[in-house]
């Protein structure tokens, strides 16, 4: 049952269809991308649930076509740990924003059709399923640039103000690392001469460490400006600013995923030496990141901004953790990224319909909302203590394994980046305190509550936080097997304590 | 005595090259064209005498035919120009600019 | 030896003659400098062992191609001299430093070549008795394919001059019908009066006088009245002269 | 520092006690996801979880009583939090089950109190949401049996003393007061997390079974680093010396979450965290040292702050600083101080929470006013109310035979052991807060009427005032019950050992009679100022020692011109650096470019002659070329 090639052609099929469909049908459209993307969420759950984490292959579901036989381009598709939990990511994610951008497509400012962007809504949706299933680098490439085509188009047409600018900047920023990063996957395949592009082969396969730090560099920038760390960030604010609220999520919860992704599984193992040799900048970029975005976004006056610059604060945690090289900090770093798409993607939500209902991107225009619309404010201040990791709820397990496996390591980053903690409880609270608390600002009187398509949109988002909060083992049980295979490539001293306590305590049970 | 010859020829040929950036006249820029060509043709002949065969010699009789040919085409699009523009100058003509 | 003598004496008036061609304010003085350098080139073929060719030089090229210079100088206007005055800024500053580096190198190139005395056609042209013969068996054997393309190439230049030159008739050809029905619509349907007409002296360049004895702009020659407005060959009486100053004016505006 | 093993599998009440913490959760979730529908019975429903909770910890403390002192440690296994870290569990011992009993107890009647308090609150429902939350959250605290559950515990009570003081979210002032006092705790939890991360670094186990084994073999260094770590986290959540700015705007809160949070439960966390890690604490000296130093400098402080605040839940406030610094010192001296903190710390939640509920009742009358000034004279209205404050009042000053007697006297004793300066300095502190309490007292219950026009005091309704009798029966007999026989050391033994020798309770001793006289002197003192004499309206200039109190010793001017004033500036230089240098270095290259691209356009300028100008210079440099090359 070649579970993943589906995963991916429905989407291109849906999004095909919803953009033959006649001019005037936009209810169908929306309806139409619904149904396919809740399809593709079925799918991914029956192909979850038959996923065995302790299985020794490498990737599960694998299917490799022949692609480009000269050049050793193979179809290949595959699954591990990792892998499936971004894609699961990203198949709940979809739903979710169609149903929040029903309005969104068909708001005055949009000259394009809503057909056009509910398409290209699922186009994203199946390269996002792809970039995450790719086992050959070349077609991990390809779905890497063709991935920006979609969400330019998406910000670029239906975007704020200065769409044009976000989108273009968005696009060249990307493509300047995606070229980069194609004169490191051509210089990989001939450098290895294996005669393929498959991921599993190429393992191990540069050993000479002057070229696997120059290839290291050209994958890591590329990735380095997708997920953004410091100083590649300015476009995300830009784009996610200006991007409606739906593609937002979509860009900054599972787009710039794949940078830390593409780190974590190409980075780490196809240059494990120039990895551990370039740690120590990643891990001083990561913390910049951290402590700069945190600061940064306790500055800004527009709310989509703002909750853009928290996440770069939060991509830096997922880097120092991926380049931390620990069990606990990868998986703990795996996990914040699943996290964060869903906690950041509420946040973006929440924006978007408050910015829906009054029609600014200002905060000093809201206040008070906590008054008129109370469940609005409500599902505001649960995002908001998950954007600030509060325990009890998902981002606070991640961060605590990112911190701690780093703190196994390298110990002053850690301290630094524990700081982004506190930071980050400002810029939330004082965030809900600006839009929700306070005397009723006058415009924002008639604001009504959510409707229920909205808390349609929200409350599965905040139950998932909340859940994987308190229980966050089933998902741990399927990164933690594939993040140690990872790590076993990287060859990295296992850590050890200076005492080690005996774990079982040892009193005979009644 | 070839190097005396080819000295000429390039002499000549510089001439010709000078004239054609200096004058705006399209006429005086075309003959000056047909200046380089002879002068290329007078190399030509020269080496013909240097190496001993005729393919100089041929080679010169297709530059004159091509020549002739430009000349013909040449000058019909200076009269077309000038009939519309009432002018024969080449700096008139500079509408396919930045 | 005569050899070297016709070089020198030749060398000289040939290059003389082309700064003649680029220099001269007319365009005709030009066109007969260039003339000058085909002829002494043709006389140097023919010193280089290429009769054909300085025969081709002067019959084909000096006579045909040259003639067409003239012809086209004549249809644009002969004396349409064009002021020497640089319009580009830096243009001739520049051209005389890219000519002259062009010239010096290619001169150093050629300088420096060792060259063995010329071994003369002699031996080629013997086989087929004669620079001619031996020239046609070349182009008949080796090049026969070049010649094809080459007459191919002058049938196009030709039929192109034919097309670029031609005029398509915007409107029907004015027939006599047509020609007269519109003189009796015009203002004078009477014809316009011949130059000279109730004139004391009837040369070209008199304007025509009507029989109110008002001057008829249509009779002044353009070319004529222009050129002798340029040169001053007024006539006396100041009426006509009047009349030859503002049809030029009229016609420069 | 010997403790009893901890038994795994606990089966009967205990077994069941993750039940305290999932009902009052339940409730909670309840009444937040309910919403309106929930609002006729939903503080009853509140109340009924608050009570249910009690009922179980009352059962686990029953079936505790009847297991010897060898079997009274008891793991409740739960579920597998962070695979291969934190298997969350419940740890039932003596000093998590008084916790509980104190937590649940008082919790129950302040949300008894709050019934009456809310009443006419339309936002009635969510606060009982809330403090439901609150229990629970600090239940977890309590009885987790590692450190990242108490971490879960300690940031869930965080945010909810966060919602609770923010609860009526439309004063400004409470939004900020709350903002400050969840931003404040979070610094305190950073140094917290990072106890928690070396001792994980350190152990390889966040459990306090197997880390307390090993505690005393990790290298000193790491140890007081630890030590001082977790210190931070607690003076952070206990609003101790550094971190103690929150806790008077906390007052912001509605009185029951005064009461409840900001006196008997939440604040004594720290507290909770010293003791709990005593077995970390006594292997690095130094730290436990720090401790008692903190302890005793806030005392210090909250004593002077207490007699400056004309608001009488801010003077309460002030005392609470104080009394929590007593239980720090307390828990600083070692296995000795341990059971004196925790009495002092039981004792003190009962009359502390006395006096919050009967200033809240003193404000309910007065139709909300705060300002003691416009008090006086209420002992003949409000008999019930001013006879409990009173209790609370000589329980606090250490009224001979009254519970703050015997816990402060105990605490002031061990210390005179352990160090005499400290000793003194805590007798001093006491004198002082016979003052400010009798201050407190005095303004408010003796001396003229102040009140403004339109007050008319009455007493509250009974729902308010059984609350206020049953706390106030509790600070009398709690004191002697606990100390005397040193019954709380021996039963807390098995948790947190015990000294070699016992420390019988001997009053007569040359401090506890000193405390005595100081007491006396300071309560006078209060009497000629404020009983007897004219108290002013209005607040009078009161000399540089006053303004200094009245400004919390310029805690909050000090954390606003370190932290929060080059904070702001940081900020603004960073949004300008982004915007200018990032962003400006990445649009100045587009431009660049864009520029170049313009410039490069003009040399296509139409002129043939330029092209061919172009043209001849390039043939020459192919000839030069040509040359070179020819030439190599």
């Amino acid at each position: 049952m070649p579970w993943l090639s589906i995963l991916i052609a429905v989407p291109v099929l849906g999004s095909v269809g919803v953009a033959l469909l006649p001019k005037g049908a936009d209810k169908l459209a929306k309806q139409l991308t619904l149904a396919v993307s809740l399809i593709v969420l079925g799918l991914t759950i029956a192909m979850a649930v038959q996923f065995s984490p302790g299985s020794t292959d490498r990737f599960q579901f694998a299917e490799t076509y022949r692609w480009i036989p000269s050049f050793g381009v193979h179809f290949g598709v595959g699954v591990d740990g990792i892998a499936l939990v971004l894609i699961a990511l990203s198949a709940v994610l979809v739903p979710i924003v169609v149903l929040a951008s029903w309005h969104d497509a068909d708001a005055p400012t949009a000259k394009r059709s809503v057909k056009a962007y509910f398409s290209l809504l699922l186009l994203l949706e199946a390269m996002m399923v792809g970039v995450f299933a790719a086992t050959d680098v070349f077609l991990f490439y390809v779905f890497f640039e063709a991935m920006l085509i979609p969400m330019y188009f998406m910000i670029g047409s239906y975007g704020g103000a200065q769409r044009s600018y976000a989108a273009v900047k968005f696009l060249l920023y990307s493509l300047f690392g995606g070229l980069l990063m194609l004169v490191a996957v051509i210089a990989l395949y001939v450098i290895a001469d294996k005669g393929t592009f498959m991921f599993p082969e190429l393992i191990g396969a540069i050993t000479d460490p002057a070229t696997q730090k120059w290839l290291f560099l050209g994958f890591f920038i590329a990735f380095a400006i997708k997920a953004p760390l410091w100083p590649f960030h300015t476009w995300l604010p830009d784009a996610a600013a200006q991007a409606p609220a739906g593609a937002a999520v979509l860009l900054v919860g599972v787009l710039d995923k794949v940078g830390t992704y593409g780190m974590l599984r190409f980075c780490l193992e196809l240059f494990p030496d120039a990895s551990k040799f370039f740690t120590p900048l990643v891990l001083v970029l990561s913390v910049v990141g951290i402590v700069y975005g945190a600061i940064v976004a306790i500055g800004q006056t527009d709310m989509k901004r703002l909750i853009a610059y928290t996440s770069i604060s939060h991509f830096g945690f997922i880097a120092m953790g991926v380049f931390a090289m620990t069990a606990n900090a990868a998986s703990g770093a795996t996990l914040y990224m699943v996290n964060h798409g869903f906690s950041t993607g509420a946040l973006f939500l929440i924006a978007g319909f408050l910015i829906y209902r009054r029609g600014s991107h200002h905060i000093q225009d809201y206040g008070g909302v906590q008054k008129v619309a109370p469940v609005l404010a409500g599902t505001f201040l649960v995002a908001g203590l998950s954007g600030l990791a509060l325990p009890g709820l998902s981002t606070f397990v991640s961060e605590f394994m990112v911190l701690i496996g780093t703190y196994e390591r390298y110990v002053v980053p850690a301290i630094i980046a524990t700081s982004g903690v506190v930071l980050a409880a400002i810029y939330i609270l004082w965030m809900y305190q600006r839009v929700a608390n306070g005397p009723t600002a006058e415009k924002v009187q008639g604001m009504r509550d959510l409707d229920s398509r909205e808390k349609w949109v929200i409350v599965p988002l905040l139950a998932l936080i909340v859940a994987l909060g308190f229980f966050p083992k089933p998902i741990l049980d399927v990164i933690n097997p594939a993040v140690d295979k990872t790590l076993a490539n990287v060859s990295v001293t296992e850590f050890k304590p200076a005492v080690p306590a005996v774990a079982e305590p040892k009193g005979a049970g009644e | 005595m070839t190097t005396h010859y080819l000295v000429l020829s390039v002499l000549l040929f510089t001439i010709g090259a000078v004239g054609v950036l200096i004058r705006r006249n399209a006429i005086v820029a075309f003959m000056c064209v047909e200046l380089m060509l002879n002068a290329c043709n007078l190399a030509f002949v020269t080496f013909a005498r240097q190496h001993g065969n005729l393919d100089g010699q041929i080679i010169a009789f297709f530059v004159m035919v091509v020549a002739a040919a430009e000349v013909v085409v040449g000058l019909a699009i200076i009269v077309t120009i000038f009939r519309t523009r009432r002018s024969a100058s080449i700096d008139d003509a500079n509408l396919l600019k930045y | 030896m005569g050899e070297t003598i016709t070089f020198w004496v030749l060398a000289v008036v040939s290059v003389s003659a082309a700064l003649g061609l680029v220099f001269s304010r007319k365009a005709v003085y030009s066109a007969l400098m260039l003339g000058a350098v085909m002829l002494s080139l043709a006389v140097l073929y023919a010193v280089q062992d290429a009769p054909f060719l300085a025969a081709v030089q002067i019959i084909v090229y000096t006579g045909a191609v040259m003639m067409l210079f003239l012809f086209v100088l004549m249809l644009v206007g002969v004396d349409s001299s064009d002021s020497l005055v640089e319009t580009i800024r830096g243009q001739r500053l520049w051209a005389m430093i890219a000519g002259l580096g062009f010239a010096v190198l290619v001169a150093l190139a050629v300088g420096n070549l060792v060259v063995a005395p010329p071994t003369g056609l002699a031996g080629a042209t013997q086989g087929a008795g004669g620079n001619v013969p031996a020239i046609a068996e070349l182009i008949f054997t080796r090049h026969v394919f070049a010649f094809e393309v080459a007459s191919a190439l002058l049938i196009t230049a030709a039929l192109a001059a034919m097309v670029l030159a031609h005029r398509e008739r915007s409107r029907p050809k004015p027939t006599q019908k047509v020609l007269a029905r519109a003189r009796f619509l015009s203002d004078h349907p009477s014809p316009l009066p011949g130059p000279g007409t109730y004139a004391r002296n009837n040369a070209v360049d008199m304007p025509a006088l009507l029989p109110d004895g008002s001057i008829s702009e249509l009779s002044v020659n353009r070319v004529i009245a222009r050129h002798e407005a340029e040169e001053g060959g007024l006539p006396e009486d100041p009426k006509l002269a009047e009349a030859i100053r503002q049809a030029v004016e009229e016609e420069s505006k | 520092m010997e403790t009893a093993e901890i038994i795994q599998g606990a089966g009967g009440a205990i077994g069941a006690s993750w039940l305290m913490i999932a009902l009052p959760l339940l409730g909670a979730a309840i009444l937040l996801l309910g919403g309106r529908r929930t609002n006729g019975w939903g503080h009853l429903l509140g109340v009924a979880m608050s009570l249910g909770a009690f009922v179980v910890a009352v059962l686990s403390f029953v079936q505790m009583l009847g297991l010897d002192d060898s079997r009274r440690r008891q793991a409740v296994e739960l579920f597998d939090f962070i695979p291969g870290m934190v298997k969350m569990g419940l740890l039932i011992d003596p000093l998590s089950i008084s916790f509980a009993l104190l937590i649940t107890g008082v919790g129950s009647l302040i949300h008894i109190y709050s019934i009456g308090y809310m009443s006419h609150d339309p936002d009635r429902r969510r606060f009982f949401a809330y403090l439901n939350l609150f229990v629970a959250a600090m239940l977890l605290l309590v009885l987790a049996d590692n450190y990242v559950g108490l971490y879960i515990g300690w940031e869930g009570v965080g945010l909810a003393s966060y919602l609770l003081i923010g609860f009526w979210q439309h004063k400004p002032s409470a939004a900020t007061a709350a903002k400050k006092a969840f931003i404040v705790n979070r610094v305190g939890d950073f140094g917290l997390a990072i106890g928690i991360f070396t001792i994980w670094t350190t152990f390889g186990s966040v459990a306090y079974g197997p880390v307390f084994e090993v505690a005393g073999e990790a290298d000193q260094g790491v140890l007081t680093a630890i030590g001082l770590l977790l210190l931070l986290g607690a003076c952070g959540k206990s609003a101790q010396l550094p971190l103690q700015s929150w806790l008077l705007d906390a007052m912001e809160g509605p009185t029951p979450v005064s009461a409840l949070i900001h006196a008997a439960t939440m604040v004594t966390a720290g507290v909770y965290l010293v003791v709990r890690s005593g077995a970390i604490f006594e292997a690095a000296s130094t730290a436990q040292f720090v401790v008692t130093i903190v302890g005793v400098a806030t005392l210090l402080a909250g004593a002077i702050i207490g007699c400056a605040k004309d608001d009488i839940k801010k003077a309460l406030a002030g005392s609470t600083m104080s009394q929590i610094g007593y239980m720090m010192l307390a828990a600083g001296l070692g296995p000795v101080g341990y059971a004196f903190a925790i009495a002092h710390l039981i004792t003190h939640g009962f009359f502390k929470a006395n006096m919050f509920l009967g200033a809240g009742s003193v404000m309910h009358a007065m139709n909300d006013e705060v300002d003691m000034r416009k008090y006086g004279g209420l002992f003949s209205v409000m008999k019930v109310t001013a006879i409990t404050f009173g209790i609370g009042y000589l329980a606090i000053i250490g009224f001979p035979l009254l519970s703050g007697y015997f816990t402060k006297d105990g605490i002031i004793e061990s210390a005179m052991h352990v160090n005499p300066v400290l000793g003194w300095l805590a007798v001093a502190g006491a004198g002082i807060t016979g003052f400010y309490m009798s201050r407190v007292m005095f303004m408010t219950f003796f001396g003229k009427r102040r009140w403004a026009p339109d007050a008319h005091p009455h007493e509250s309704p009974a729902v308010m005032t059984i609350p206020l009798v049953i706390l106030s029966i509790g600070s009398v007999f709690l004191g002697a019950y606990l100390i005397l026989g040193n019954r709380l050391m021996l039963f807390l033994a098995p948790a947190v050992g015990r000294p070699a020798d016992l420390p019988g309770f001997h009053p007569f001793s040359a401090p506890g009679l000193t405390t005595l006289a100081l007491v006396a002197v300071g309560a006078a003192i209060a009497w000629a100022k404020y009983g007897r004499a004219e108290v002013p309206q209005v607040a009078p200039r009161g000399s540089f020692l006053t303004t200094f109190a009245r400004r919390d010793l310029y805690g909050d001017a000090l954390n606003e011109s370190l932290f929060m004033r080059p904070g702001q500036w940081l900020t603004r230089i960073a949004v300008f650096f982004d915007n200018r240098a990032v962003d400006g270095l990445v649009n100045g290259l587009a431009a660049g470019i864009g520029g170049t691209s313009g410039r490069m356009r003009r040399l296509q300028n139409g002129f043939v002659r330029s092209y061919a100008l172009s043209i001849l210079f390039g043939a020459a440099m192919v000839v030069g070329a040509l040359l070179y090359v020819g030439t190599l």
